[in-house]
């Protein structure tokens, strides 16, 4: 009997959509630790902006990794959350400036949502850096150069978050009794077949 | 596997992924073998593969051999940027029998090899966006592009010569076209123009016919001195809102007489006479060129007697034996139905007095190259006599090149046209003054046909050419010769001294800018405008009159600096394309619309007020909310803002971008 | 209108003339001056290309002293120290590295400045915080000259925001509200040699040669200037550039000198027996 | 009554109000009665631990597990109670998404202990006693007290949930619906909820009163302001989190006058149910401009509070994120 089936087949707290199960995230060292961003940009502004970088040729840190969606208004504040418990350190969101938005205001909704999920982030320690809201037009190449090297900088700075990590710390302490009542059980099992 | 089979949705994931080189664009940027086998071992992936060129056609065969031959339902390409290619792959799968939508590009070209620099690191983050991708493509569903018809009217801004072009193309073609323009007359810059270059043609000549073609054609509605305040709608079925200015002349009563103008109260012409560039003067009630199309008067309401006092006796209505003055004109506003826009708006001229060092408006021997356009032209305020302000005739003319342009002070940009206009001014300087012409220019630039040659006819006319940029026009005299001149002062960079030229008249070549108002205009038809401020094309090179907007295009010198001949055939283009879209009378939309799930709507209302298109409405009887798919643009935030996930977005399901999430995180 | 008023080396040196007018003049106006206290060099401009940390701590110790003294706006006359404390703010502000140095120096000092405290030029106070309507009350001899407005580089550019970079009009003004005329001068902003008049005579003698010819030649009685290089030079080696280029005689005065002569007062106050260039001319008209 | 199939109730980190529900059912809890063999119910029965271990495994027919799990007793009994049972229902919010006493997870363990302990106002405590795991009686007996653990987790993060039965209390309609489908084996999949899978807003007396085009410039408290007993919540500027929340209750806060808090849960579509109301009030809010938007939204003095009342736990974040285990706030690297 696997540990998995004594505790009653218990999912792990992190199940991936498709139902496969992820390899438990290690706390790696800080030295090997590279800053990740998740980054959701819309396809008019920003998604083609980081196009123009690319045929600009201009280099920044690889460390962002973009999601493309038509819209920062398509942005749902689950995202973020989502990116910050599956391991992420930072989240940057792009849209078009006020008023360029392809969608007419989809930005400015993405404006509102990220203002209140910024207030409730704080609340629960993420710090301030580790989320970010730029307008970067289509023709602001070097800008999402800018804003990418700076937020990898400013979150290198601050560390890693690792909300796998602290995820599967927070859990030890249940694993540390599973443990204790598996022993007993096999202990008692072969005291029965004994 | 059916094309037209939507069970395939839940039948289990056969993934094909495809890696490629680029030539060495991506394989030389990231270990590309180390991604495909990385690829290879995620669940679902049948077949790994990479390749040379993936856009190439042995690609997109190979692309579909695999289909066939493993099964495959779910297709990622990792390659260039989705913007340039989707639609490539979208169709080799239709091609192979498989929905286009089942498909996923990785963009690793732009996003990866071309912007970083260390190969560890951007293999790590081409590792991750494909895994992302594998992952999300499992969800992907079986979707069909919306047809929708495509109104075949057009509507062009601007009728200098890109608008007039394009507009007489597609009205031959048999388009009802709509000609808008915010000047009084149609013609533009063009109609300014002395002679062209570098035939010396004259530009009268040339464009007056096509001028009154714009007017007589049955196809084309015009309307001058007017402006777009507002559009609506999307590719194929535009609405837009044109504002129509009083010129308080009845356009269709003027035959163009003259005769108010004859009898204005104000005997003389008192006025700085704006077609002249304030060179010569006009009446309130005015005629803007002799040439101008409509051929119809107008009045200004800023220095007409009548407007401002009030106590006027309107003799120029008492001439008017047809009536057709009209104090009381008032605004008029037109709402059109058109499928296409075609924006031709043009450019504006640097202003030269943001160069201080070059004294315009300082020194009244100083001039704009479009002052001396006016001052050669024999329609002009000299009747085509070249003479300084106080009447005396030039012996010596001094042309700065590169004015507002080249310049890291104003504007970096080379505006392409103004070594031409300034030979081709040399020549005409010389020519009506036999005066002595100094060139000072950074490069000669005469890429063209029959350009170079015209430099070299230049050359031979004793027009003399200094390489170096003018410091600064001065009116102090150093020497007894520089007395009562304009020096100009500029290193010789050929000859490696500094040079002081006296000379009567200075001749500035300002530049090409965008236009002063061109990001309200880039607003008001939500298109995208590069750094400078002129309107961005959808591609430098591969779509060069397409804007990121469907259904519109751009034409002329509002795209960017262009000369005449480059203009007229970008018109020609985008005429071109916009006929294109018009015949094919439909237009497929890309099928990522949201919609609502009836049966898990709890009609909450929140969506509802969200949508700038009123694509969500609620149904008072089924107490739901429902999206009007023809009017959803697909921007998804009532998606995001759903409170119970009951709005999903095709193609960009929750399900969809949290397995993107969890991709892109994959590697630690 | 009371202000901090920094007058540099300048001032206390070959531009005494210059003071002494301007505290003159200023009494006139009503404008308060509060000299700082244990003032040092501004850091000056020549320095600020050999060690720009050092320089621009200079600067800084002039305006954490102006802040403690209450930290008004400062008038520095001299254009040299106009432009140095200028810069100072502007890069104080804009480069985070360099006031970081700039910090840790005068806290070494145990001082501080925020970066916020405006200099101003004696020019802009008086066109914009006096007026030119109370110069024209002021005036009782008008001065019925022709002069010829030089401001020189340093007080139009880069950082001053009263007047046109390249067209300068604020002194023309202020001659115009003394009674003088301003003659049409388009040298305003070149030259005058600067610093280099001691080391390559040859190039800085012809420039400011060019500036005396050409006042000369638009009918000016005499030079106005703001700048006590600038002064210096036009003034000083007039002898020099008569004795190279010809004969030339051009009085030059500071502009607070013109105007203390409007206003009526004795040119022994405004010391105008410190002009080297005879200045004859100008008492005699003026009287 | 050895046919009769044998049910368990327990209750873990809870207010004891999913106990009263239970009475609630009123003269329906007579049928209940004697349609089952209750074998633990710590409330109203005298059953100890050991009786059930004494049971077979699987043996009882389903346990209802209220409350969210805060103490390594209350883990081991859940342990204990899954091996058992055929089926376990997650009863009331503390056990489906961590309830009330989930907006704890906001604070480290240490944290708590030592408020509660040292420096509450009503606290004398000068020699700083601290609840002992283990400690030895004056008889020299030993005697073992539960650990308090890091953080408060629904049920369904310690053992597996077959199902859900949300609300804060569950209604007694519910509860009747769950037993009646438990007792004639009519049940849907595992690991649904018991409650429909629609918001609130479907059954909300006041749905027709919300106007079309809200835009909500002025966020207000119920405390502090007066409420039209008519209107929509949200129309007058309330947070009423109906249309995040699970509808089932029948709207019993709206009918009393008050917002809906949220206790039912999300719906099956979305994973956070603050970050989707959240997303759905910001969106709603009314202004473009950055202080316009700020003002709006500083009407919302809480957002841990007003949008994770009853789920923090369940939110993806899970709890603060600085917090250590055993060490109180993370060290700053």
């Amino acid at each position: 009997m696997t540990k998995e089936q004594k505790r009653g087949g218990v999912p792990l707290p992190l199940t991936h959509v498709d139902g496969t199960v992820p390899t438990l995230i290690k706390t790696r060292k800080r030295d090997e630790w590279q800053p990740r961003i998740v980054a959701f940009f819309c396809n008019w502004c920003t998604y083609t902006a980081a196009d123009l970088a690319g045929v600009s040729r201009m280099k920044y840190a690889p460390n962002a990794r973009v999601i493309r969606v038509m819209c920062s208004g398509r942005v749902d504040p689950q995202f973020i959350l989502e990116a910050f418990a599956k391991g992420a350190d930072g989240v940057l969101m792009g849209g078009c400036h006020p008023g360029d938005c392809h969608y007419s205001e989809g930005n400015y909704k993405a404006l509102r949502r990220a203002k209140l999920l910024k207030r409730f982030l704080k609340d629960m320690c993420v710090e301030e850096d580790r989320f970010r809201l730029e307008w970067i037009s289509g023709a602001e190449g070097e800008k999402v150069k800018l804003v990418i090297d700076e937020m990898v900088e400013k979150v290198r700075k601050l560390g890693p978050l690792n909300l796998p990590g602290r995820f599967a710390d927070w859990d030890s302490e249940i694993s540390v009794l599973e443990e204790k009542i598996c022993a007993k059980e096999e202990k008692e099992g072969a005291a029965h077949h004994g | 596997m059916n094309l037209n089979d939507k069970i395939s949705d839940k039948a289990p994931a056969r993934i094909g992924f495809y890696i490629c080189h680029c030539g060495t664009n991506i394989a030389g940027a990231l270990d590309v073998p180390a991604v495909r086998d990385y690829v290879a071992k995620m669940p679902g992936v049948i077949v790994a593969r990479d390749y040379k060129y993936m856009c190439s056609d042995p690609g997109q065969e190979l692309l579909g051999k695999d289909i066939t031959e493993h099964k495959l339902n779910r297709i990622v390409v990792a390659s260039c940027s989705p913007l340039l290619h989707e639609n490539t792959f979208r169709k080799a799968l239709e091609k192979a029998g498989l929905n286009p939508f089942y498909f996923q590009m990785v963009n690793i070209r732009e996003h990866v090899a071309w912007v970083h620099t260390d190969k560890p690191g951007a293999t790590r983050k081409a590792k991750d966006l494909c895994s992302a991708a594998v992952r999300r493509v499992k969800f992907h569903k079986f979707l069909e592009k919306k047809k929708v018809p495509y109104h075949p009217d057009v509507l062009v801004v601007g009728a200098g010569i890109a608008g007039i072009q394009a507009a007489l193309t597609m009205a031959n073609a048999g388009k009802k076209v709509y000609l808008v323009e915010r000047e009084p007359s149609i013609g533009g810059h063009m109609a300014m123009f002395d002679k062209t270059f570098p035939t010396l043609d004259c530009a009268a000549c040339i464009l007056t016919p096509k001028m009154s073609a714009v007017k007589s054609h049955p196809n084309i509605t015009l309307w001058t001195y007017s402006e777009v305040a507002k559009t609506e709608g999307s590719a194929g079925n535009f609405k837009v809102t044109v504002k129509r200015k009083p010129r308080y002349v009845k356009e269709e009563l003027c035959v163009g007489c003259n005769d108010c103008i004859d009898n204005c109260v104000f005997k003389e012409p008192k006025f700085a006479d704006e077609f002249n560039m304030g060179l010569g003067k006009r009446k309130p009630v005015y005629m803007p060129f002799p040439q101008a199309t409509p051929h119809v008067a107008l009045i200004d309401a800023e220095t007409c007697l009548h407007f401002k006092t009030g106590k006027c006796k309107q003799s120029c209505a008492e001439a008017c034996d047809r009536k057709a003055i009209d104090f009381n004109q008032k605004e008029e506003i037109k709402e059109i139905q058109v499928g296409t826009l075609l924006l031709a708006t043009g450019f504006e001229v640097f202003d030269a007095a943001k160069d201080p060092y070059y004294g315009y408006g300082v020194h009244p021997g100083v001039y704009t190259s479009l002052e001396i356009e006016r001052l050669v032209n024999a329609s002009g305020p000299t009747n085509g006599e070249i003479v300084l302000r106080d009447g005396r005739k030039p012996k010596s003319v001094g042309i700065i090149h590169c004015v507002g342009s080249r310049d890291a002070k104003t504007n970096k940009w080379c505006s392409r046209v103004c070594c031409m206009y300034s030979l081709k001014l040399a020549h005409l300087i010389k020519e009506h003054t036999g005066a002595e012409v100094y060139n000072f220019y950074i490069d000669m630039r005469t890429p063209g046909k029959m350009y170079e040659e015209f430099y070299d006819r230049l050359l031979e006319e004793g027009v003399h050419f200094v390489r170096g940029r003018v410091s600064e026009v001065s009116d102090f005299a150093m020497s007894p010769e520089e007395e009562g001149k304009l020096i100009l002062r500029a290193e010789d960079t050929l000859a490696g001294f500094v040079r002081r030229v006296p000379v009567d008249m200075v001749v500035l070549s300002t530049g090409l800018t965008p236009k002063k108002d061109s990001q309200t205009v880039a607003r008001l038809f939500n298109i995208g405008r590069s750094p400078e401020g002129f309107f961005q094309e959808r591609h430098p090179k591969l779509a060069p009159v397409n804007t990121f907007t469907d259904g519109i295009f751009i034409a002329g010198c509002c795209q960017g600096p262009k000369d005449i001949p480059d203009t007229v055939a970008q018109a020609g283009a985008a005429a071109a394309e916009a006929l294109a879209l018009i015949d094919k009378a439909y237009i497929e939309l890309e099928p990522d619309t949201a919609f609502v799930v009836e049966d898990t709507c709890s009609g909450c209302k929140s969506c509802v007020p969200l949508c700038p298109y009123t694509a969500v409405s609620f149904d008072e009887v089924k107490k739901k909310a429902v999206i009007n798919e023809t009017l959803c643009k697909g921007c998804g935030t009532c998606v995001a803002a759903c409170p119970s996930g009951s709005i999903k977005q095709n193609l960009f399901e929750d399900e969809q971008i949290f397995s993107e999430i969890e991709g892109v995180l994959t590697n630690d | 209108m009371k202000y901090l008023y920094y007058p540099g080396c300048s001032l206390k040196g070959t531009g005494r003339a210059y003071e002494e007018s301007w505290l003159e003049v200023s009494k006139a106006l009503g404008v308060e001056l509060e000299e700082i206290e244990d003032w040092n060099c501004c850091g000056s401009t020549p320095y600020m290309g050999v060690d720009e940390v050092k320089s621009l701590a200079l600067a800084g110790r002039n305006f954490a002293l102006a802040e403690r003294q209450g930290g008004m706006d400062i008038i520095a006359p001299c254009s040299a120290c106009y432009l140095s404390l200028n810069k100072t703010n502007h890069v104080l502000n804009d480069y985070p590295e360099l006031r970081a140095k700039v910090d840790s120096a005068l806290g070494s000092a145990g001082l501080k400045y925020s970066g916020r405290i405006k200099v101003r030029h004696p020019l802009d106070v008086i066109l914009n915080d006096v007026g030119v309507d109370k110069v024209k009350k002021l005036v009782k001899k008008p001065l019925g000259l022709k002069l010829a407005a030089y401001y020189g580089c340093q007080i139009t550019r880069p950082y001053s925001d009263f007047d046109d970079p390249v067209r300068p009009v604020s002194m023309d003004k202020l001659m115009e509200a003394a009674g003088a005329k301003p003659v049409p001068y388009s040298m305003k902003t070149k030259c005058c040699g600067g610093s280099i008049t001691g080391t390559v005579p040859e190039a800085a003698l012809e420039l400011a040669c060019s500036l005396l010819k050409e006042a000369v030649k638009r009918g000016a009685d005499a030079m106005v200037t703001p700048c006590p290089l600038c002064q210096f030079n036009l003034d000083g080696y007039q002898d020099r550039i008569s004795k190279k280029y010809g004969k030339t005689e051009m009085p030059v005065l500071y502009f607070t000198q013109a105007l203390g002569l409007a206003f009526g007062i004795s040119p022994e106050k405004l010391g105008i027996n410190r002009c080297l260039a005879s200045a004859e001319k100008i008492l005699e008209i003026s009287r | 009554m050895a046919d009769k199939p044998k049910i368990a109730f327990y209750w873990c980190a809870s207010c004891g109000g999913c106990e009263e529900a239970v009475v609630d059912l009123a003269e329906d809890i007579l049928s209940v009665v004697s349609a089952v063999d209750i074998v633990l119910w710590p409330v109203a029965m005298d059953f100890k631990k050991a009786d059930i271990e004494a049971m077979p495994d699987g043996s009882i027919a389903a346990s209802l597990i209220n409350g969210a799990i805060r103490t390594s007793e209350q883990e081991e009994f859940v342990r204990l109670l899954r091996k058992k049972s055929g089926a376990v229902i997650s009863f009331g919010s503390c056990a489906c998404t961590g309830g009330i006493p989930s907006l704890a997870n906001q604070f480290e363990k240490e944290r708590i202990l030592s408020y509660v302990y040292e420096q509450a106002p009503s606290v004398i405590n000068e020699l700083k006693t601290r609840p002992q795991l283990e400690s030895k009686g004056d008889e020299g007996h030993s005697l073992e007290l539960p650990a308090f653990r890091e953080m408060v987790r629904p049920l369904d993060e310690v053992i597996k949930v077959d199902y859900y039965l949300p609300g804060c209390p569950p209604t007694p309609k519910l509860i009747k619906e769950a037993v009646t489908a438990l007792l004639t084996g009519k049940l849907p999949p595992a690991g649904s909820t018991l409650a429909p899978d629609t918001a609130l807003c479907e059954e909300c007396p006041r749905k027709d009163s919300k106007p079309a085009d809200l835009a909500i410039s002025e966020f207000k408290m119920p405390s502090g302001a007066v409420i039209d007993p008519e209107k929509c919540m949200l129309a007058q500027g309330f947070i009423c989190m109906g249309p995040a929340t699970r509808g089932g209750c029948e709207a019993l806060c709206i009918k009393g006058n008050m917002p809906c808090t949220g206790c039912f849960g999300p719906t099956s579509r979305v994973k956070d149910q603050g970050a989707k109301m959240l997303s759905c009030v910001a969106s709603s809010a009314a202004g473009k401009e950055d202080a316009e938007i700020d003002k709006t939204l500083a009407g919302i003095p809480d957002p841990v509070g007003t949008f994770y009342r009853y789920g923090l736990a369940k939110c993806r974040l899970r709890g603060k994120a600085d917090r250590v285990p055993g060490k109180g706030v993370r060290q700053k690297a």
